[in-house]
């Protein structure tokens, strides 16, 4: 990148990117203070599909929201049913069976692969290529095809649910997936050869945008975003939930900080959810994949619960406050783009803009999870 | 009366000349979406006739009859001129361009240097449009297409003066009867004049893509950060004509392509030359265009500005004193 | 550092209570309570110890002080009926009924603005709460120790109307930019 | 000077290595479906709009009116209503109104049925130009295959 040449004040005009703008993957409004092709300030403009999630919480029963969580981030929604079930089991104390788990895992692994496929397709087509988002999409829809089979639906999955899973898996879904690892495995260097170490791609991402480590923390950033910058934190390492401890799998850590690192580290953790998936089949223990004594109506007991998951985008979190009756009395989603968003306005002054946009792409934006 | 024949024969080269352009332009659109599906393992048109083939057609009535939108503030003369500026130079090249040892409509003793400067005058077109329009992205875009023509024209016309140097002459149709009798004769494996003349074709490929604003060096248009850049205010045939200039543009630059480079229509194993062979050269290279833009992402304004200037400009330069030095020698 | 040390350290602050917490069943290791007045110096603390902050928040607990004054006359009036049926069942005069408690105003309901913050390296939760009244609910910002508490306090304005004092751009962030109503309150009608 | 050579090399060997690999795919075959000339096969656990389950020995409807799937539901767009008859045991169904426009189909609904009267449907070719074709009675519908 080349150094910023200032100038005067009176030079600069503002620009506004979005809230309809290629780059900016749903409703997200960027407004651009720009000293020609250099960004002064930026600011982002967010609630364009705000929908008050916090809100519906609080006026259906603990059930009832559920649905509600897949669809704040449509493309890693398990991960998000994940917390919410999770924290209301936490608050309820229900034990989850062994097999359930693992199948919650499992799936929810693999819908982070298809997520970090979308991304991978969605920020190469930010840097204007085409091609490589819909061989992407090729093996992503593998993945829908099977998980379409074990929870009927192809994206807002409401596949978990508290004490467990809503159906239990099938043979064929098992020889499916062990037949897409092997498939998805050898389409790996494909990747590589075509996107990662295209001289193109190199140039446009090395040594852009940096994130330092310090500015992680002072933002709060979490996932992909942070473990470019060198920080080794992963929930599923850092307070481990589910059975995640059972597994063996490396947390891809970068220390460059800058967009290349984020898409390393995201390239790298596709391999590493192939090999839980691929240890999860293995061990894969027989039993029900439901608590028996689940309430029909749930009253959790009072206080204040917190679970966090570790998601495609980063660190989820599910901050209930109960009542003791069969609503929330409070919940509060604490979702990771919003702080990984909140730090773009700093990282991205001083650049041109189309660094400033392989800034934003490398940060994984899902607006509806941003606005709730 | 008595009528001149040469101009019957001009009239009939002009006719032919804006057919072959405006066909070109249509089915080259029609050509890239086929050939983008199937890279992207899809089919790519396949609704309206025969594999699509009347896409063209129903896509050019579409774009007819919308409404020509002149937004308000623009400026309105420029607003409308430019897509001319664009589209008639282009059509004009192909006066001077020999499709085969008799098919050309007028052989100029400088056709090449007339190319080039016609060449230029799309840029101006652009410019002209982009800053008409007064959008902030077209604006964006007009900065970037002058100065990456500005980075452009340099190493080109370097490597073109390189090849003047050896044919020692501007004229089209000598160019290519120089390099008549097989593909061993043709200027890109010219080794006696210099040995880096598949680098040479290299360069001028290259510089061809980033003069036609083809991707990877399509910053001018670049749909994910300027929206749609210099074109972002045109609506309906404005747009049309702007997207006919640009692919008229790119058989022009696979054209000169084959010409300086490829021997025109000579047959690589020194049979039956003639204008099958030029085309089908002429098609190979758009062929190569498209497939380009469909592999690889675009460019940064400064990493085109840097391969230019630190990697193109040095070599063509290299080149040119090379060439110049064995032509003394030899 | 470790998590006796921090513990150590925000109890050093006037006026504060630190609670630990079962981790397994709450999900947080330090619930942190503070007067408004001591948050940036809570909050300082954690910035030196290395936290990042994961969400800020609040909680509306309109009805609570109505809901304890309810609780505590049940326990008084059971406790009474206990004594009664004691006195009953010992044969002996049921003691004369207590005068019912004071019914004065009640203390006004309270907003609680909630901030979570968390370590990258070792596990350990803290939750801060502070307690501003529901007529002036004012807290000052954080913003300035951690540059990404602007939007989470912009966020929490949005929804709770709770002031952060000395915020530099307290506008609506999620919420239109013209909107004068704050959802999460429970005496919110749309 | 070797390094900026090299550089040069080892990148234009990186285009052309995905030139290669975007030419090869241009020869395999197509993966798309060509929708609607050629469909694929539902999977049997596929989350349709809900319907009534045909009992197989009454030939009618297994529900009950007990209005659970009415309680279950987050978006309130189940209404069932019922009718005491005479000689019946329980409550007899008259009206089971789904209102799909509301549905997010998170089959919480079918899940709280006891008598495992509704299920998911396989209608995906759902299109209409007016909201209130997407209210559907359901019992009508289940007589209307029935029939």
């Amino acid at each position: 990148m080349s150094a910023f040449a200032g100038s005067e004040a009176n030079e600069t005009f503002v620009l506004n990117l979005g809230p309809q703008h290629p780059a900016t993957h749903g409703v997200l409004r960027v407004k651009l203070t720009m000293d020609g092709e250099y960004i002064v300030e930026a600011e982002p403009v967010l609630g364009y599909i705000h929908r008050m999630h916090e809100k519906m919480g609080e006026n259906r029963t603990w059930a009832q929201f559920l649905p509600n969580t897949g669809r704040m981030d449509y493309l890693h929604a398990l991960a998000y049913n994940h917390g919410y079930v999770s924290v209301v089991e936490r608050a309820a104390g229900i034990a989850v069976p062994e097999r359930a788990e693992y199948l919650r895992v499992i799936t929810a692994e693999l819908n982070r692969v298809s997520s970090h496929l979308l991304w991978f397709g969605a920020f190469i087509l930010d840097l204007g290529g085409f091609s490589p988002l819909l061989y992407a999409f090729d093996d992503r829809e593998h993945i829908l095809d099977l998980l379409e089979s074990v929870t009927g639906s192809r994206l807002t999955y409401c596949y978990f649910r508290f004490g467990g899973v809503y159906n239990d898996i099938d043979d064929n879904f098992v020889a499916g997936t062990q037949a897409f690892i092997k498939r998805l495995r050898g389409r790996m260097p494909m990747y590589h050869n075509l996107v990662t170490k295209n001289i193109i791609l190199m140039t446009r991402l090395k040594e852009i945008g940096p994130i330092s480590a310090e500015m992680c923390r002072k933002y709060g950033a979490t996932g992909p975003v942070c473990r470019g910058s060198g920080i080794n934190f992963d929930v599923r390492k850092h307070e481990p939930y589910s059975i995640y401890p059972e597994f063996d799998f490396d947390v891809p850590v970068y220390e460059q900080g800058d967009s290349m690192a984020r898409y390393m580290v995201r390239m790298d953790e596709i391999e590493q959810s192939l090999r839980i998936i691929e240890q999860a089949l293995d061990k894969l223990p027989e039993g029900p994949v439901m608590a028996d004594k689940v309430p029909k109506i749930l009253k959790p007991a009072k206080g204040d619960y917190y679970h966090a998951v570790e998601t495609a985008r980063g660190s989820f979190g599910v901050r209930v406050v109960s009542d003791g009756s069969n609503t929330p009395y409070r919940l509060k989603l604490r979702s990771p783009t919003f702080s990984n968003l909140s730090l773009f306005g700093e990282a991205c002054r001083g650049m041109l803009l189309p660094d400033a946009l392989a800034l934003m792409g490398s940060l994984d934006l899902v607006i509806p999870e941003i606005d709730r | 009366m008595h009528v001149d024949p040469e101009i019957i024969r001009l009239l009939a080269f002009l006719i032919g000349v804006i057919a072959f352009a405006a066909l070109n332009a249509a089915y080259l659109v029609w050509l890239e979406r086929k050939e983008a599906g199937h890279i992207q393992r899809r089919i790519g048109p396949k609704e309206v006739g025969p594999f699509g083939l009347l896409q063209p057609l129903v896509d050019g009535i579409k774009l007819m009859t919308k409404q020509l939108i002149v937004p308000a503030g623009v400026d309105p003369v420029l607003f409308r001129i430019a897509p001319i500026l664009v589209m008639v130079p282009a059509i004009m090249s192909f006066v001077t361009i020999p499709f085969s040892e008799t098919l050309v409509a007028r052989n100029l003793d400088i056709g090449l240097l007339a190319i080039f400067a016609f060449a230029s005058v799309n840029v101006l077109g652009l410019l002209l449009g982009a800053w008409g329009s007064r959008n902030k992205y077209a604006v964006i875009s007009a900065a970037r297409v002058v100065s990456q023509n500005v980075a452009y024209e340099i190493p080109m016309l370097v490597t073109v003066v390189t090849l003047v140097m050896i044919t020692g002459t501007m004229n089209l149709h000598n160019i290519v009867m120089q390099q008549q009798g097989g593909f061993w004769h043709w200027n890109i494996f010219n080794f006696s004049a210099s040995p880096l003349m598949p680098v040479a074709f290299l360069i001028f490929f290259v510089c061809m893509l980033a003069e036609t604003n083809r991707a990877p060096f399509d910053m001018a248009e670049a749909e994910s950060e300027l929206v749609a850049g210099a074109f972002t205010e045109y609506s309906g045939m404005g747009f049309g004509v702007f997207f006919m200039g640009e692919y008229a543009n790119i058989v022009i630059g696979a054209s000169m392509a084959t010409i300086l480079f490829l021997g025109g229509w000579d047959c690589p194993f020194g049979l039956f030359p003639g204008v099958h062979w030029f085309l089908i050269k002429m098609y190979f290279l758009i062929f190569t265009v498209i497939w380009i833009r469909w592999t690889y992402p675009r460019t940064t304004f400064y990493g085109l500005l840097n391969l230019s200037w630190k990697i193109l400009i040095p070599i063509s330069f290299f080149n040119l004193i090379l060439t110049s030095a064995m032509l003394k020698v030899f | 550092m470790n998590r006796a040390a921090i513990k150590q350290k925000l109890a050093a602050i006037p006026a504060e209570a630190v609670i630990e917490t079962d981790y397994d069943r709450k999900g947080f290791t330090l619930d942190v309570q503070v007067a408004p007045a001591q948050l940036v110096a809570a909050v300082s603390v954690l910035d030196a110890a290395g936290f990042f902050i994961e969400a800020v928040t609040g909680v509306d607990w309109l009805g609570e002080q109505a809901a304890l004054r309810k609780e505590a006359q049940a326990k008084i009036a059971a406790e009474a009926k206990a004594r009664a049926e004691a006195a009953a069942a010992a044969g002996e005069e049921p003691p004369p009924a207590a005068p019912p408690a004071e019914q004065g105003e009640l203390p006004e309901d309270a907003l609680e603005a909630v901030y979570d913050f968390n370590h990258y390296e070792e596990l350990c939760r803290v939750t801060v709460r502070t307690r501003v009244p529901r007529s002036k609910p004012e807290v000052p910002s954080i913003s300035e120790i951690y540059p990404g508490a602007n939007w989470h306090e912009r966020e929490t304005h949005d929804f709770f109307g709770i002031i952060f004092a000395g915020h530099p751009y307290l506008v609506p962030l999620l919420l239109p930019e013209d909107a004068d109503y704050h959802p999460l309150l429970k005496d919110f009608r749309p | 000077m070797i390094d900026y050579l090299r550089e040069i090399i080892s990148g234009t060997w990186s285009l052309f290595v995905g030139l290669g690999i975007t030419i090869r795919y241009f020869f395999q075959p197509v993966v798309t479906v060509q929708y609607p000339y050629q469909t694929l096969p539902m999977t049997p656990r596929f989350r349709g709009h809900i319907e009534l389950v045909k009992d197989e020995e009454t030939g009618e409807t297994r529900c009950i009116v007990c209005g659970m799937c009415q309680k279950a539901c987050p978006s309130n767009c189940i209404t069932v209503n019922g009718e005491k008859r005479e000689g019946v045991k329980g409550k007899v169904l008259t009206e089971y109104r789904l209102d799909f426009t509301k549905c997010s189909l998170c089959g919480l609904c079918v899940e709280s049925c006891t008598p495992k009267a509704i299920t998911f449907s396989k209608d995906y070719n759902l299109a209409g130009v007016r909201k209130e074709a997407y209210i559907f009675d359901l019992k009508k519908r289940l007589e209307a295959k029935n029939r």
